[in-house]
C-alpha cells in the first residue's frame, strides 16, 4: 500500500548552484555505491552482521544532512542513512573501519555498523533499539541551548520505528519545549516484513505532528531537491526557536531488511514502479538534462567511487579484529572530572 | 524424531495452538515472514492472521495486549523478536503481569518469549542474557531450557501454565544441536531441575547455554580423572532447590556457571543457597563463571574474550577440585 | 491556561428519558459525595494513602460509563473515575472495602483506592504507573472479538499520563487492529502541579488521533448528555468495527492532585471560572428546569447519598486489617488450568 | 550542621548546581511544587525554570534527554517521582546509557535519582527497592545510603562523576533520621563501604533501609552479649568487596541484608562473593534477610509481614551466632 503525495511546488520557485547539485549528485552516489560495494563483501561472504542496504533512500539521507551547519548542529543517524555520515565529512577509511568493527575502529570492536560516534564529526550513531535515540537527539540540543549555543538536531526513524513509545515521549518533550529537533520519518513502505498498514493506520505520519503542537510534512523521498528544501525549512524553523518538525520521507526499500532477507514479501510490480522514480539515476538526469554534468562525467564519478568504496572496504576488512584486551576496557570511565 | 532446540519449540507451539483455540502468537514479523529465525514458518498458513498477529514495532504494546488477552480468556504467546528489546516492554512485564495474580488473584496465563545470548556475533543489542532482571521482579515464571527436548516440554508447559511466564530461547542453540524429541503432546514441568551428568566430585549447576559448556568441559576433565556431575536447572522460578543441594551434599563441591554477567546474576543465588543450605556439606568455596560484567561486545575476539566458555568453566571446576 | 471549546450541537438534536436523565444525576451524586465522605475520613486521620478527589469530573465518569452495556463491554476505570464504577453497578461496600484495603477486599490488602478488579462486575482497576493499563485493554477488547464476541472496552488517560509512551503504542496498534477502544483523555488542566502547556503543545489531545487514524473528539466535560451522546456514538463505531477513539474531556480538577496538595500553583481566577460550570450543580438545575425533578428531591437525595456514604465508609473503616498470612499468598495462581 | 536524609541530599544538589552551571535538573513536579517530597523546594526560585525543568510525564523522554544532555557537556540529574516509574524509563538507562561508555568511549555524566523502598503504606506500585536489576545492567554506578552525611557525600561524587549513576533514596528514611552532616562542599567517593558499627562476632553486611535494622538489631543483641558488626556498604557498583571481606575475616560469620525481595537480589551476589573469597574464614553459612518473594503489599498488616525488620533480622544474627 503505496500512500504517495507528491509537493513539487517548493522546488520550482527555489534554484540552488551547480556546485551544489552536483555535490548532491557525488554524495548519492557515494551512498549509492557504498550498498554496492557492502553487497559484494556479504557475496564474498567477509561481511560480519548485518549488511543494511539504503537503496532508494539516498536523497532523503543526503538531502537532509545537507540542509544542517555540519560545524553547530548534530547528526544521529540511523541504518540506511550512510549518505548523511558522508555529507558530514566523514573519512571513507575511518567509516570503513568503524563498520566493520576492526582495529582502529573508534568503537574498538565493541560494536560495528553505522552505530559509531565521531564527536569531531558531530556523529552520533544509532543503537539496535529503535527510537531510543530520539529522546537521547533531543537532549543534545536541548543542552546546546542551555549554554546559548544554537544546535539543531537531525534525527531518524523508519515507518515501523515510529510507533515504538518513545519516540512519542520524546517528539511531546520536544514541542513542549521547542527543542530544534527535526525528525525524519523515512517511509520505505516495509518495517522488516511488515507492510505499513500493518505499522499504522493513519494517512500520513507526519499527521503524527499536529498531534504535539509541532509542524509537519510528507514528501516525495526520490527527489533530493525537494528533501534538500523541506530540510532546510525545517532546520530554519527550529534556529527560529519555532520548535521540532517532523518531515515523512516516501521512499521505497528496494532491498532486503538486511541482505540475508530475499524480500520475497514485497510484491515485485511495487518495486517495478518505485524502479522508475530511482532516486539516483533521476538527479542525475536531471542534471545532465540542465547541463550541469555529463553522462560521461557521471559514469566516471559512479565508477571511481565504487573503486574507492571497494578499495576502503578491502583496506578495512584486511585489518586484524580488536585486541581482545578491548573487551575488558571502558565498561566505566573512569576520571572523575567535573 | 530428531529435532534441533528451534524446531522443537516451534513443535510445542504447534501442537498447542492445534489443541486449545485460546492460544495464539503476537509479534513482529511472525506472519508472513515466520519470524526473523523463521521459528513460525508455516503458522501463518496453518492458523491464519487471526491467531499468528504481526504486531507494529510496540513490545509494550505486544506484552500489553498479551496481558489483556490472557485476563479474558486467552493464552497468548508474545514474541520478542530478540528478547533484548524486552526493555521496551518491561514496565507491562515487570509493574502489570508480574504482579496481577498477587493484587488480582487472577491468572495471566501468558508466555513471552525470543531469542537472548550471545556468541553469535549479535552485537550489545542483540545478545542479552537479562534472567535475574524478570527473577527479581515476583511474580513471573523464567524458562531457560538448554536441549530440544527440554525447550518443547518447557514451553508446553508455559502455554499451559496460568501465570506469566518468560522463557528464553538461547539462539546459539537454535540450530546448534539436534536430538530425540518426544513426539506429541510432551510436557516438562516448570520446576524441576535435571542431573544431565551424574558425577562423583563436583557438581555445575548451570542453565541455557552453560549446560554445553559443563557438559564440555566435564568431558575433558574425565580424561583426567575429575567426574563432574550437570545439574540444568531448566527454570529459574520455579527453582528446584532440593536438586541442586543433594547433588552439592553429594559431591561436596560445586561451581555455578552462565552467560549472563556475572554480578548481579541468578549464579549469586545459587550460591547464597547453597552457602546457606549445604554449608556443611562444602569441601571448597563455591565458584561463579560468567561473562565479564559489560555489554557483549560485537567483535569475535572481544566476545570470545568476555562470554565464558568451556575451557574458563574446566579452569574454574579444576581450581574447585584442587583446593 | 484553559483550551475551552464546545460542541453542545450534539445535545440539541438528542433527547434523553427523564428516567435515564435522573439516574445520571443520581450517578453524579453519588461520585460528588464519594468525595465528600473520602475526605472526611482523611481529615479525621483516618485515610491510609492517597486520596484522589474527581470534584469537577463527576459529568464525564458517569458519562462515559453510562455509555456502555454493562454485560458485555468492559471498564478499565483511573484513579478520577469513582462515579464509573457506581455505573458499573458496584455495590457501596464492596467497592469501599476494596477502596480501604480491609478484610475482605477482594486485593485482600495487597493493594487499595479504585486498583481492584471485578471481573463479574466488568471492572479492571488501574495501576499506579500512568497508561500503563492502555495496551491492556485493548488486548482485552482484542481477546474478545478473536471469540467472535463484542466487547468494547472504555478507559481513562490524564492531561499528564497521555505523555506515556505506552499510550502512543497502544493507540497505534488499537487503531491498526481496529480495535473497539475508546480512550477518554481527561483534560483537566493539571497533571499533579504540572499546568498543561508544560505537559503538551498541541492545540486539542484529541489530535493526536489524526496521527493514528482514529475517530477523535474534544467536548466540554462538564456536561454530562453531550459526554454520554458522545461516547454513545464511540462506543457505536467501535461495535461497527470502525476502531477506536479518542473523547477529550476538558474540566478542571477542583482541588488538589490528592488531599495532602493544597494547589496552590492554581490561580484562583481559574477555579472561581471553572465552579460556574459545575457539572453536578449546572446538571441538577436543569433537570429542575426541565421539570424532571426538583429542588428538594436533590438535596434529598444528596444527603441520603452522603449518609449512605459515610455509612459504608465507616463500616468499612472499622473492619480490620487482611490478616498478614494474606500477603504471602497469590504470587503465583498455583494451578495448571489449560 | 543538623539535617534529614532529605534536607541533605538537597544540600549537595544545591551546592553542585551552585559550583557548576552544567548542572541541572529536569523531573515531574520539581519546579513549582518542589517535588512530591518537598525536596527540591527553593530550587526553581534560585536557579530558574531553565535549569529545574518540569518535564510531561515521560520517563523514557526524562533519561534520554539526560543522556543527550550528558554527551554534550552537561550533568543532568534526572528525578523519577518515586524510583518504580523508572519501568518507563528502563530501556534508556539500561540500552543506552550503560553502554555509552564502552561503545563510545564517551563519558555519560549523569544521576537518575528518586525515591525507593516500601515500610510507608506505598502499595506495589510506589515501594520497590530494584537496585540488583541496574547492578546486573552493566555500565551503572548504583548508590544506596543510608544516613544523612553519606546522602550529602555520595550524591555530590555521583553528580561528579563521569558515568550514569542510579541513586536510590530510601523514602523512609527522607524525614526518620537526622545528624550531623558537614557544610559546604563533601564528597564520599563511590565505591567505599563503611563500617558503622564495629564488632568481634557476626558481621551484618547491608545498605540503605537495612543499614537502621542492622543497627538497631545491634543493639538488642549487644544486651545478650553478641558483639554485630554492621558494614553499610553503601555503593553496590562499584563494589567494596576489600572491606567486606576484611569484616568477614574478622568475625568468621556473615548476614546479608537488604529490604529488596530475597530471590535474585544484591544479596546473593555478596553472598557469592564471601563464599568465595573468605570460604576459610567462615564458621558459619552466610544468611540472608530480605524481603519476601511479592510485590510489596498496601496493607500495614500485610507490608509488615513480608518486608524484613530489625527482629526478624536479630533472629538471623542469632542464629548464625549460634550455628
Ligand atoms: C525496539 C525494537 N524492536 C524491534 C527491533 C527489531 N528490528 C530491527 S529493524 C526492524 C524493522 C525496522 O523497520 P523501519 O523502522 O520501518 O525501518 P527500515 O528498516 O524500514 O528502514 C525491526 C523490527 C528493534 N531493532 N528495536
Ligand atoms: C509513569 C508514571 N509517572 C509518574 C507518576 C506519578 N504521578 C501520579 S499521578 C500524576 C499526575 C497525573 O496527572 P494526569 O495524568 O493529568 O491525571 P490527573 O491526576 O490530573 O487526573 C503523576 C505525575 C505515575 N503514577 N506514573
Ligand atoms: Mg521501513
Ligand atoms: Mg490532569
Amino acid at each position: 500500500m503505496t500512500k504517495q503525495r507528491r509537493n513539487d511546488k517548493a522546488t520550482q520557485t527555489w534554484s540552488l548552484p551547480a556546485a551544489e547539485r552536483l555535490e548532491l549528485l557525488r554524495m548519492m552516489i557515494m551512498a549509492r555505491e557504498f550498498d554496492a560495494a557492502m553487497l559484494r563483501l556479504y557475496r564474498q561472504g567477509k561481511a560480519f552482521g548485518g549488511v543494511y542496504s539504503q537503496l532508494g533512500n539516498e536523497a532523503v539521507s543526503v538531502g537532509t544532512a545537507y540542509a544542517l551547519d555540519r560545524t553547530a548542529d548534530v547528526l544521529f543517524p540511523m541504518h540506511r542513512n550512510i549518505g548523511a555520515h558522508f555529507v558530514f565529512g566523514q573519512d571513507l577509511d575511518t567509516l570503513m573501519v568503524n563498520h566493520l568493527a576492526r582495529a582502529g575502529s573508534q568503537m574498538r570492536g565493541t560494536d560495528g555498523t553505522g552505530h559509531y560516534a565521531d564527536p569531531a564529526k558531530r556523529i552520533y550513531g544509532n543503537v539496535s533499539h529503535l527510537g531510543a535515540m530520539i529522546p537521547v537527539a533531543a537532549g543534545f540540543a536541548l543542552a546546546s541551548r542551555m549554554r546559548g549555543e544554537t544546535c539543531v538536531a537531525l534525527t531518524y526513524i523508519g515507518d515501523g520505528g515510529a510507533q515504538v513509545g518513545e519516540v512519542h515521549e520524546a517528539l511531546n518533550f520536544a514541542a513542549v519545549q521547542r527543542i530544534p529537533l527535526v525528525l525524519v520519518i523515512e517511509n520505505n513502505q516495509y518495517a522488516y516484513s511488515t507492510p505499513s498498514h500493518l505499522e499504522f493506520a493513519c494517512e500520513k505520519l507526519s499527521d503524527r505532528a499536529i498531534g504535539y503542537g509541532m509542524a509537519g510534512v510528507t514528501i516525495d523521498g526520490t527527489d533530493v531537491e525537494l528533501v534538500l528544501k523541506t530540510t532546510q525549512d525545517a532546520v530554519a524553523r527550529a534556529r527560529r526557536g519555532d520548535g521540532p518538525t517532523i518531515i515523512e520521507t516516501l521512499t521505497m526499500r528496494m532491498r532486503g531488511h538486511a541482505e540475508h532477507d530475499d524480500f520475497s514479501y514485497v510484491p515485485k510490480e511495487q518495486l517495478e514502479e518505485w524502479a522508475k522514480k530511482d532516486p539516483v539515476e533521476r538527479y542525475a538526469e536531471r542534471l545532465i538534462t540542465d547541463g550541469v554534468t555529463t553522462a560521461e562525467s557521471v559514469a566516471a564519478l559512479r565508477a571511481t567511487t565504487l573503486a574507492d568504496m571497494i578499495a576502503a572496504i578491502d583496506r578495512a576488512v584486511e585489518l586484524p579484529w580488536p585486541d581482545a584486551s578491548e573487551g575488558f576496557r571502558n565498561v566505566f570511565i573512569d576520571e572523575v572530572s567535573a | 524424531m530428531i529435532m534441533t532446540y528451534l524446531e522443537a519449540i516451534a513443535d510445542a507451539m504447534r501442537q498447542e495452538m492445534r489443541r486449545d483455540p485460546s492460544v495464539f502468537m503476537i509479534g513482529e514479523d511472525i506472519g508472513t515472514y515466520g519470524g526473523a529465525f523463521k521459528l513460525t514458518k508455516g503458522f501463518l498458513d496453518e492458523f491464519g492472521p487471526g491467531r499468528i498477529m504481526d504486531a507494529p514495532i510496540s513490545e509494550a504494546a505486544i506484552i500489553g495486549a498479551a496481558i489483556g488477552a490472557s485476563l479474558n480468556g486467552m493464552r497468548p504467546i508474545a514474541e520478542m523478536q530478540f528478547i533484548d528489546f524486552i526493555t521496551n516492554g518491561f514496565n507491562q512485564l515487570v509493574t502489570v503481569a508480574g504482579t496481577t495474580a498477587y493484587r488480582w488473584g487472577l491468572p495471566v496465563p501468558m508466555v513471552v518469549r525470543g531469542p537472548s545470548g550471545g556468541g553469535v556475533g549479535g552485537n550489545p543489542f542483540h545478545s542479552r542474557d537479562p534472567e535475574n532482571w524478570f527473577v527479581h521482579a515476583t511474580g513471573l515464571k523464567v524458562v531457560c531450557p538448554a536441549f530440544p527436548a527440554d525447550a518443547k516440554g518447557l514451553m508446553t508447559a508455559s502455554i499451559r501454565d496460568n501465570n506469566p511466564v518468560i522463557f528464553f530461547e538461547h539462539k546459539g542453540l537454535y540450530r546448534k544441536i539436534k536430538e530425540d524429541v518426544p513426539e506429541g503432546e510432551y510436557v516438562v514441568p516448570l520446576g524441576q531441575a535435571n542431573v544431565v551428568r551424574p558425577g562423583k566430585h563436583v557438581s555445575v549447576i548451570c542453565y541455557g547455554s552453560a549446560v554445553h559448556m559443563a557438559l564440555a568441559a566435564a568431558d575433558t576433565l574425565s580424561a583426567d580423572g575429575v567426574d563432574v556431575e550437570v545439574v540444568d536447572i531448566r527454570t529459574l522460578v520455579p527453582f528446584d532447590e532440593e536438586t541442586v543441594l543433594a547433588s552439592v551434599r553429594k559431591t561436596g563441591r560445586a561451581v555455578v556457571a552462565h552467560e549472563a554477567v556475572l554480578t548481579g546474576g541468578f549464579g549469586g543465588e545459587i550460591v547464597a543457597r547453597i552457602t546457606e543450605k549445604a554449608f556443611r556439606y562444602l569441601d571448597a568455596p563455591v565458584v561463579r563463571v560468567a561473562a565479564f560484567d559489560s555489554p557483549t561486545p560485537f567483535a569475535p575476539t572481544l566476545e570470545a574474550a568476555v562470554l565464558p566458555n568451556a575451557e574458563k568453566l574446566g579452569q574454574a571446576i579444576r581450581n574447585v577440585v584442587a583446593f
